[in-house]
């Protein structure tokens, strides 16, 4: 099938992703975007754009009808739909095949069942597959709730049955935060992804999580890609993810990657999918739920597979047959991957938004910049955080690891709070080093965190700010020595004296 | 030895103020931190660098300014700087006491309130969530810092509401 | 052997890319610069900086002296000498080994031997591998050169004995021009390379340029690691570069990459170095010369193999053994880089300096970008006019290609003249797609060359130009509509009255 | 529906000019040529770039101003456009005169010169090389454009020129 036009129903980063990959297979792109965003990069980077509603989510990027509707006005013949937002909504895909749009994903019947969080544990339990222990069904009656958490005991973890990303869950820790908590996730949950149900399961407090990239095509092929490991967690949201796992070996990789293919292929799921895993330090594994999207950290899968998950999709969704089989799929060297978002790590990770009032990208070998930010732009209060993704490749992990470390030093975002210099710290992190990543890494390790200056660090900060504000009022001239610069070390006292007196 | 005349700076940077003297020669300014002083060479990069040669060590320096406060970013590392000025030095004070007073519930950030969990008169407790606020998708409590009674509500579910402005107003509860 | 500090003789892309090199290895670097590189980008990035003189190449990044005492002055252990300047010169190298200055290089001895073209012509003659007709010995006196190119024909090609880049490269066609060519050529020559002999051989016309990249350590193992076909050029110099090349089977790149690897080994040569040859269509190779230095087009090497070359420069240069033989080295995909020169392909190439007003830099997937400048910039009059280089890696040439032309289209260099339209179009040509890639490929299919918009691009343009400077006087208020814009088909005659009439 | 008042601007590319007249209203402007109009809607991004929307088709214009000429970039092709102005069209038709002169011979770029091959009074034949100016380690040949003689030699060997500077001024030789 030809695809000429494609639409994408996303901003940000993945929309620049998105809008890149059909730009090499000559496929022209329709940005849409809310009043927010007029001046947004994937609006610049699109051959047409399209504005589709006002900045609240609901009305723009999570208003179906309107998104349908600039598909026609513009003659698109299919969506991408990124991550977040409509990714995973069964209405909208189901609207998309009635629409005789493309949806580049699974079907609507594919991701009714993957997407419904509760039903896919069923499918998967029945499937012999090891599931978390917890509810099978949703609710929203606080009282089945507490009856569940009460059979499983506390600890015990509240998620949207519609969500990703973290959005919306919620631990409980005793029956006294149970109805507060239900309700706030509910709450959010409906918000972002028009469906207020969650349901309860076992907290595991410091598992690792894994997940496995799975391709599906049409023709009833499937491959996984290897893992991701994605322990590094805040607030229930990845912030570090890398490839390989430490915590596999190849024994057990390739049997987690077996369980992700016959997950994928009992569902009925074709298109790009994650097969997430809580592992434990024994090496058992349970399955957490399928991503039914393209994800935030699917780049590190690229780096070190060579396959190119958004131009798969196209083709999938074009009706290809994958161009090779599971023995084809090699992976080479490490990959990490680092969020950076518009927070402040040293204030509970609290949102920042504002102007961006200068970029600086990192660069060089093996270094890629994921980014949907530019110097001057403004980061709208209404919509996820993430600015950009600093993803690196290197020989080893260690390799990488350092690469990291480089690329975050040359990574300046001023104007607003980001975590760029507590993500230097998790990755300095010996613990890190070590291998010791658990999803209660950031508590245990990292909090609380403060951007800490030492006293000649600060110093420089200083005479910097004060060397800018001089120069406001008047630079002195600039060196025009030419021989060696000539600086005498610190020096302490001295006979200088102080204008005035 | 030409005499060099020298300018007082003072920057909070969290709750700390700093303060330095800074003396300009051609091509050449000396810091001075009480005692300790500073040979610093500069050579302006553009408008949102420069580069410091400090004791045979390169330091480039990214800055700007944005909403009166200085951003400065070493390595990939950001600290956010407020000048005190004489002039300016109260309204200043007062800003940033306005974040930490116990005495009014403000918003830390820009974005919308998503629900009000106290009424005028409650006496509420040290780390009581009075409020929630919304911003990025993230549900953000705000928390009381210490006892008080509230005095008024200022703000309601589904306002939007800037950083800085307050949501509830409290009194002493002893 | 532990290297703490290194120096790097460099300036531009090359210096940066290095600088990022030891900041992985966790060692820090010293800057040098000329004085017109007070603001240069490498200046920025190294954590210490000297001024090494004046702007002219002799007086800086060909100054000995000032290197050497650059060096000792702030305690560097070691000298990496990027491409061109003092890479290849044997008494730099020579006098780095006197002074105890590690020399991230091939020793002085194995330079002189492969520096000295002409010699090493000899020493491969020896050796049984094939070389292209012409003079085994250099010179300065004229009637010699016409001697020689009377006997093997014209055109004759004149060449820099120490040369490199194609500097004091001149073709001659007849005996009336070949005074004046060798004269400037040994100008040019002993300008670039602080020594004028010059050499003629044939001058083939339009032969495939194939090069192989080795890797050999101080311990006998020498790996290759494969080829980069480099046959697009404009004045003798690489434009662009990629690999593999079309123009090799397997079998014949195992013989041209083993013929390399006997090559440098009969030349004791150890560190990263460059075997060129000459390919004609007949598959018959010429060995051209020995590029004894990090090559510009280094990283589609690195994109394709994964093996980090400047790290593995410097693991040499401290004694390491190489840590892979033949048999690990691999290559996946197919890799392209495209040189950006400040010059003006509509005007024979002119060298184009000033200021950089802008720069974007290209980003996403498999793109890579080398670069030495920034926004703001001075590109001065004094050194080679690169400014950055464009590397892209894809699943195969063609999505390379694609991916090529993808980046170049959105990297915008504003101020100066630059090579980014042409090399689009060279990327897009037909015969380029068809890998008709001969070292007369620009002559033959790309000139003439000017930058030309069709009647509704210059539209386009005339009305950026018009609002650009209308805003200078006050721009319209912004859109202030919500809805989707509603644009009207292009518009031809209408109502619309011209103000004044 | 309200008049509007219009602006007419004269841009060479290259050797050619061309001229439009642009209207503005809120939020939208309409570019005439001839007998042909263009409605844009115009979104600034900063500094450097503006974001059009010409029917439905969204273009991304980095534009910078630098020594008087104007870049423009759509799409990674850079284009260079002067300004035609009322006051200043004599001055801009005689500096692109000049370079195009066949009475003086001008270098087209700053660099150094490398060597000058006439004398005065010398006649030279079109295409001869008359000097050799190099730039960024290219040694580029200057060619006479036409048969001419030589009036006067302005620069040496060694001399650093500007872009446009003469250095041989030319009189007509039949």
């Amino acid at each position: 099938m030809d695809l000429r036009k494609v639409l994408v129903a996303n901003r940000g980063e993945i929309a620049v992703r998105v809008i890149r990959a059909c730009r090499e297979l000559g496929i022209s792109t329709v940005a849409v975007y809310s009043e927010a965003d007029r001046e947004s990069l994937h609006v610049q980077m699109a051959d047409h754009a399209l504005c589709i509603g006002p900045p609240a989510p609901l009305e723009s990027y999570l208003n179906i009808e309107a998104i349908v509707d600039a598909a026609k006005k513009s003659a698109a013949q299919a969506i991408h739909p990124g991550y977040g937002f409509l990714s995973e909504n069964t209405s909208f895909a189901k609207r998309c095949e009635e629409e005789d749009l493309v949806f580049i994903g699974p079907t609507s019947n594919a991701l009714a069942l993957v997407g419904d969080k509760v039903a896919s544990r069923v499918t998967m339990s029945k499937a012999g597959i090891p599931i978390i222990p917890g509810m099978k069904s949703k609710g929203t009656d606080p009282a089945l709730f507490a009856a569940e958490a009460k059979k499983i005991g506390y600890p015990v973890l509240i998620k949207a049955s519609a969500g990703g990303g973290g959005k919306g869950m919620v631990v409980i820790n005793s029956p006294r935060e149970l109805k507060e908590a239900v309700e706030a996730s509910m709450r959010v949950a409906g918000g972002a992804f028009g469906d207020e149900s969650v349901y309860l399961e076992k907290y595991l407090p410091a598992p690792r999580h894994v997940e496995f990239q799975v391709l599906a095509d049409t023709h009833g092929n499937a491959v996984h890609l290897f893992e991701r490991e994605c322990s590094i967690q805040r607030r229930h949201q990845k912030v570090v993810e890398e490839t390989p796992s430490v915590a596999l070996d190849d024994r057990l990789r390739t049997k987690m990657g077996a369980t992700a293919v016959e997950a994928i292929k009992a569902a009925g799921y074709t298109n790009a999918g994650t097969v997430e895993f809580l592992l434990d330090d024994d090496g058992r594994f349970y399955f957490l739920e399928v991503n039914a999207r393209l994800q935030v950290e699917h780049p590190i899968t690229e780096l070190t597979t060579g396959v190119d998950l958004v131009r798969q999709q196209i083709a999938v969704a074009r009706g290809e047959k994958l161009s090779f089989s599971q023995k084809d799929v090699r992976r080479s060297g490490h990959a990490i991957e680092c969020r950076i978002y518009a927070e402040d790590p040293a204030k509970g990770f609290m949102p920042s938004s504002g102007r961006v009032a200068f970029l600086r990208e990192p660069g060089g070998p093996g270094v890629r910049h994921d980014c949907g930010i530019y110097s001057g732009c403004q980061v709208p209060v209404h919509y996820d955080p993430i600015l950009s993704k600093v993803i690196v490749w290197g020989e080893d992990r260690e390799a990488a690891r350092k690469r990291m470390l480089s690329a975050l030093s040359e990574t300046v975002i001023l104007g607003i709070q980001t975590s760029i210099g507590f993500l230097q710290d998790v990755i300095a992190h010996a613990e890190f080093i070590a291998g010791n990543t658990h999803t209660d890494f950031i508590d245990k390790y990292m909090m609380p965190w403060k951007e800490e200056a030492d006293k000649e660090l600060l110093q420089v900060i200083l005479t910097a700010a004060a060397v800018d504000a001089q120069g406001k009022a008047g630079q002195p001239g600039r060196s025009s020595s030419s021989s060696v610069r000539q600086v005498t070390p610190w020096q302490t006292g001295g006979g200088w004296r102080v204008g005035g007196q | 030895m030409a005499r060099s005349f020298g300018r007082t700076f003072q920057f909070t940077i969290g709750d700390t103020t700093h303060q330095l003297s800074l003396f300009s020669e051609p091509g050449l300014y000396r810091a001075h931190f009480g005692d300790r002083q500073l040979e610093v060479h500069v050579q302006p990069i553009s408008d949102n660098c420069i580069l410091l040669d400090i004791d045979g060590h390169s330091v480039t320096v990214y800055l700007a300014e944005e909403g009166g406060r200085k951003f400065i970013c070493i390595g990939g590392r950001q600290f956010v700087l407020e000048e005190v000025r004489e002039s300016a030095g109260a309204g200043v004070a007062a800003q940033t006491q306005a974040f930490k007073t116990d005495y009014a519930l403000v918003s830390p950030m820009p974005g919308q309130v998503v629900k009000i969990q106290v009424s005028e008169g409650d006496v509420v407790e040290k780390n009581q969530t009075l409020a929630i606020v919304e911003a990025m998708k993230m549900e953000n409590e705000l928390k009381a810092s210490a006892r008080a009674r509230v005095k008024k509500v200022c703000a309601a579910a589904g306002d939007l509401v800037d950083a800085g402005q307050i949501i509830v107003e409290l009194e002493p509860e002893e």
